[in-house]
């Protein structure tokens, strides 16, 4: 089939599958479709639109049929998307089973752990959560200390994650774990699946500055882990979590394109004579947008580079890095263009405050996923091949 | 004059300091918070301000108060913001304060001195301070006023007794003629307080005026010049607050460096992160010098606002930086509500806003150099 | 459109790198500069750049150009800016080469594209790039014009063969309405040009016009557009330029960090620097990517002043982060005369005012973007 | 006497001994007098306006009267300073013996040394460089080699300094050297003074990317120095190198109050309606502006506060690293201001590129006199006593 037929049939199978309340934008992410045991769906639009994308693997295109994805060669999958985009079709499933989980499993993972994992991240039936941070470790991830000990047929799991996201409405989690207790830190960890339903699993959901709680701590006592359940070798845990690190932090630099903080003021503020009558905030806003613009035409110079077979390595921390700084930066300026309306924290009007809250949310941008710091060192010791102490 | 303490201001500090640490530590503005308390402060802590002379701190012995001055005032306001005490100390003690002295009315100090009964002002109308911009218009009826309209971000406005409200008298927006100062008393015809919860959990509300009683303070049409001066004194003291909140950010962010471990050394050896900690260090250094300098000028009774927007601009500018590198230094932990340090970046903001953001400091301090 | 190099362009981008770093290494600008060199270049260079295509760059095939288009130039420029090249490229190849293609005037791309008779363009009357600000005015006389009047900051102003001064027809200072575009030949009557010597030991002059006969280039009254699109057009590869000396400042100064030693240890081990390299590289690929992006547009033919304003505001902002860093980063030997890293900081501003510094730009992408 | 008196007597005194040409402001330092066995007066009332006040010791007043100070207590001093401040006088003479080595001496010299060399430096006769500064040493002072052999009746000097402000210009030199190759760097140094006409010394100015060469390279080549001209104790010349430095720092923080930017942008660029016409422009001067009148603030208070008898102690370094980042920022709005003027490198219009080479200058106000990193190292460990590594 050519690249032209395959167009004119992903168009046809949209027209006739994707429901039309399915083709309006989303306000934020929470309106997504997470899938999941529990999950509540919003609609029956909503229902629909995952099962007939996750039956055709269109939630993962580029995945191998054989495990539930859609086999769509990248270009193909271009073309998918570009006529999802043409439609405003949301995507019919998000998670971090799409985003993390399947591309470490289909890396790393066992054809069996593969045909029992994949397939349900596809179809959203499964929604996972992801176990790294834990208390007192912080950017030091790897001095984690939860241990799986080997028990003959089962890891016995004991110890305790925090900052694990959504972890209150997850299905299973991936988790580093201490296998080798004596090993040197990098080299003692694992990478290990288990069911959250599992006895022993606890959540408790963190409270944030924002006043929102998307992360949890997590804590397992005397956990029960079958052996299969253990992905990729014994004690080469690090190799994986730092694998799914770099895709991480590519997925948090890449912040899109935000409605311009110009547009916002403009029609918040008003101007005169075509400009914005407040000459420093003007020029303020320019200095952003400026730094803003020219990340964008980055994020689409280093797409274009791997697209040309180019490795972003470590240039994903230089996007993390400048990403989420310019998104505190934008949510500063949106405070100065709101005015002392942005700082309402509850009250219909202002959405309950949502102006302030998400301008809080923006602090965490810069810690989570790696800190501006720890990518600052990664640039320097792996790009500027700056000397270590 | 130096620009230093002399042994009585030096005095002063030292038990405003002690005095907010001990009786209205951080736990107490999240526990308002979290009881959604109505009136929004402790009625006994104002008690205990009232009988340390802070509440009266600006007025004349005379009539009741300390007679501190600014420095005085910007000492409690530094050590309020150090443990960001919830107070109508700022409205009251401060605004209210200097605008009845800058009206020329004696009559209400007394009342004010005691803080029985409290003052607030009402300005903003919109989102952003703009004092010449004023619309509200006050009708004459009988042989008084009345009010129609609404005043916005007004500090504890849901509590006050007696709000000072700016409305014009005279001309159309734009034009510093024509403004005049109100009294409308709580529970006045057709007033409506509608308490604002914000970032802060400190008291603000909307006012809505509908036909409402209002007593003219002061003379008719020219109160632009006492309102702005108000507003001035008030951002040298709203700097000193700012001040004690950059501060008490450095002290509890190297506080932290000093003790957090990771990648098994003290994070605190860590170059990068003491040399951003130095910068800030200097940088709050500057803002003292340049707060005290305004308080002093506030004191000395001649023109105040370049002063004013000298600290308040400064302020406003350490504050920030304090707030934001004291939330990524301490990482994960400072998002956490459970952990203090982020009740002090929501504080910064709204207060840096109130009469006028950098932006509206610069601008100002630009034009009073003559550029 | 991808923003990546295709084949052909990462071949002439190999090809320019290798041409400047061999041919004309930073010890060429030295070498002028100390020898007081009248003719500014190095004549020999010119001819070799035309030689490989890099002269007639922006031209067509048909008029003996390479026709690499802006992309093709910003690569020479890159090179040139990584060497600090000395060579009328900027003046002939582009800008001259740019005003040319935008007037319509296909008869003098053929000199243009040999290379051995120089243009330039003339604009600035004043210490600041301002186009509709234009005073001085042609008359007519007999059957063609004279100009009289002084131009500033020229570059290759006393070397050219030919100037292409802009110069008002009709209208008044301040209108865009009523520009034109005139050649004046070296040599002409009442011409003197004044080589003024700047920091950054390049060409640069004054030109002084006393009823000195001119050629009217294009259509009368019309030409401010064409004049504005060629200098948005030489923005983007002055952009370029200035990323090549940022580029070049961060390479030096990744390399002195890996070879200094002090308190016993490599300095490039400290983290406060490492952090600040770190930063500079992230600021440097940003402007990479906006340079990219504009000279790709300037390609594509259509509107590039939001482009142009965007890549040229960047490259400002990182050639002076860059220079700064690479001065304080090297120490006191940064500050001799004798090592080369100095020259950088001396060509990084001037460049970057040319045609509108950084607020110019911030301003016109403000303006272009509606606000 | 009383303070009235006395301020009526100094009064008198220079109403009748301070020539009329010496009540005009300078253009710059250059226009000083630095005195010395070579310098060349640039009028009669200069050399006329040194000598009365060498005589009374009003060069340096606090100075004991002993060594040819002026003998003036703290408040006595500030009414000098005041009444020359009132008509403008200039300072009479300026000098690295006046900022640096005197002050050093009073506290560590000999009864013999300082009657030997601060009567000299009170009246102007000898003018002293500073060599501290070695190749290869920079930030890490104390790693300097130039070495100071003991040879029983004399000290053998051999090795090399750099950045020695004004060397080929100054009569006597005082000069850190290694007395004990084996003790540690810092406890092996000695404070050694000589004469720069002795054999075996010689210069050679650094021209400096400004175009200027304030400094020199300085050359030992077996260089004899009677044994009484070392400073303090043998060995312990850290110390007050350390004493010296701190005082330096202070020096070149303190940069003043210059011209506001503002008044040379109206000049250059007029305003409409009050206002500067570039409001960009406008709005980063009114930024740059608030910090350097911040900083003015700054260095008064840290003025009275030592007044006040606090120790200024590591705040040096604060008011150095702000001081000398500000200077440099205000030197790249000027170029802003001048435009392309600014960039002028030869002719009498720009005197001589005296913008765009004053701006050079200041990039070095960071590096010179310890840099910057090394004030925030300081701060950071003195101050805020962050742990070392």
């Amino acid at each position: 089939m050519s690249l032209d037929e395959f167009r004119a049939e992903v168009r046809d199978w949209l027209e006739v599958n994707c429901p039309a309340s399915m083709r309006t934008p989303m306000a934020s992410f929470d309106e997504a479709c997470w899938g999941g045991r529990h999950f509540e769906f919003a609609s029956d639009d909503q229902r629909l639109w995952l099962e007939r994308a996750g039956e055709k693997g269109y939630t993962v295109p580029t995945w191998p049929k054989e495990y539930g994805g859609g086999g769509l060669s990248k270009d193909e999958a271009k073309i998918l998307a570009e006529e999802m985009k043409r439609i405003n079709a949301r995507p019919p499933l998000v998670s971090f089973g799409i985003w993390m989980l399947g591309p470490a499993l289909l890396k790393f993972g066992s054809h069996e752990q593969k045909l029992e994992h994949i397939p349900k991240i596809a179809r959203g039936d499964i929604r996972w959560c992801q176990g790294y941070s834990e208390p007192g470790a912080g950017s030091d991830l790897a001095s984690l200390r939860t241990k799986a000990e080997d028990k003959g047929d089962h890891w016995l799991v004991n110890g305790q994650k925090v900052w694990t996201s959504y972890a209150d409405k997850s299905d299973w989690i991936f988790c580093l774990v201490r296998t080798e207790p004596d090993a040197p830190k990098h080299e003692g960890i694992s990478f290990l699946l288990f069911d959250m339903e599992s006895a022993g699993v606890s959540t408790k959901p963190i409270k944030l500055i924002s006043g929102y709680s998307p992360f949890c701590e997590t804590f397992f006592d005397d956990v029960t882990v079958p052996k299969g359940q253990l992905v990729g070798e014994r004690g080469k845990g690090w190799t994986i979590a730092k694998y799914l690190l770099t895709h991480e932090r590519k997925m948090i630099g890449d912040i899109g394109a935000p409605t311009p903080l110009s547009q916002l003021a403009r029609e918040k503020l008003g101007t005169e004579g075509g400009q914005l009558e407040d000459a420093m905030l003007r020029s303020e806003i320019a200095r952003h947008e400026i730094d803003a613009a020219a990340f964008m035409f980055t994020v689409q110079r280093a797409t274009d580079e791997a697209k040309a077979g180019a490795s972003l390595g470590a240039f994903s921390s230089a996007l993390k890095y400048v990403g989420t700084e310019l998104n505190k930066d934008r949510h500063e300026k949106l405070l100065k263009i709101h005015g002392s309306e942005a700082f309402e924290w509850e009250g219909q009007f202002s959405r309950d405050g949502a102006v302030a809250k998400d301008w809080l949310r923006t602090k965490a941008n810069s810690i989570e996923g790696g800190t501006s710091e720890v990518q600052l060192n990664i640039i320097s010791k792996r790009i500027l091949e700056l000397p270590d102490r | 004059m130096s620009l230093t303490l002399n042994e009585e201001l030096q005095l002063l500090k030292e038990s405003a300091d002690g005095f907010f640490a001990e009786k209205s530590p951080v736990s107490d503005l999240r526990d308002l918070r979290d009881r959604e308390d109505e009136v929004g402060y402790r009625a006994d802590l104002w008690q205990d301000m009232a009988e340390m002379g802070f509440v009266g701190i600006l007025l004349p012995e005379e009539a009741g108060g300390a007679d501190f001055g600014y420095v005085g005032a910007g000492l409690v306001a530094e050590a309020m913001g150090r443990q960001l005490t919830a107070s109508p100390f700022l409205a009251h003690s401060v605004v209210a304060a200097s605008l009845l002295k800058a009206l020329g009315d004696e009559d209400r100090l007394g009342a004010l001195a005691a803080g029985d009964e409290l003052y607030t002002v009402a300005i903003d109308e919109g989102p952003r301070f703009d004092l010449a911009g004023t619309k509200m218009t006050a009708t004459q009826a009988g042989g008084g006023y009345t009010l129609s309209g609404l005043k916005t971000f007004v500090p504890d406005g849901h509590v006050a007794d007696h709000i000072l409200v700016v409305a014009r008298t005279s001309g159309t927006a734009g034009e510093t003629d024509g403004l005049s100062v109100f009294q409308v008393d709580k529970g006045a015809k057709g007033l409506i307080a509608d308490r604002t919860i914000m970032a802060d959990s400190r008291n603000w509300a909307k006012l809505s005026f509908n036909a409402t009683p209002a007593t003219l303070v002061g003379t008719l049409d020219g109160a632009y010049s006492a309102v702005e001066r108000a507003t001035d004194l008030a951002n040298t003291v709203i700097a000193a607050e700012l001040l004690g909140i950059a501060e008490e950010c450095l002290t509890r962010t190297t506080d932290y460096l000093k003790e957090r471990q990771q990648f098994g050394v003290t994070i605190g050896t860590f170059q990068a992160l003491q040399h951003r900690a130095s910068h800030l260090f200097c940088e709050i250094a500057l803002t003292r010098s340049a707060v005290l300098k305004a308080l002093q000028t506030a004191d000395e009774g001649g023109p105040v606002g370049w002063f004013a927007a000298l600290a308040k601009a400064r302020a406003i500018k350490s504050a920030e930086l304090a707030t934001n590198e004291a939330i990524q230094m301490h990482g994960g932990i400072g998002m956490t509500d459970e952990y203090d340090i982020g009740f002090y970046i929501k504080r910064a903001r709204p207060l840096a806003h109130l009469y006028g953001d950098y932006n509206v400091q610069a601008d100002r301090f630009a034009a009073l150099s003559g550029y």
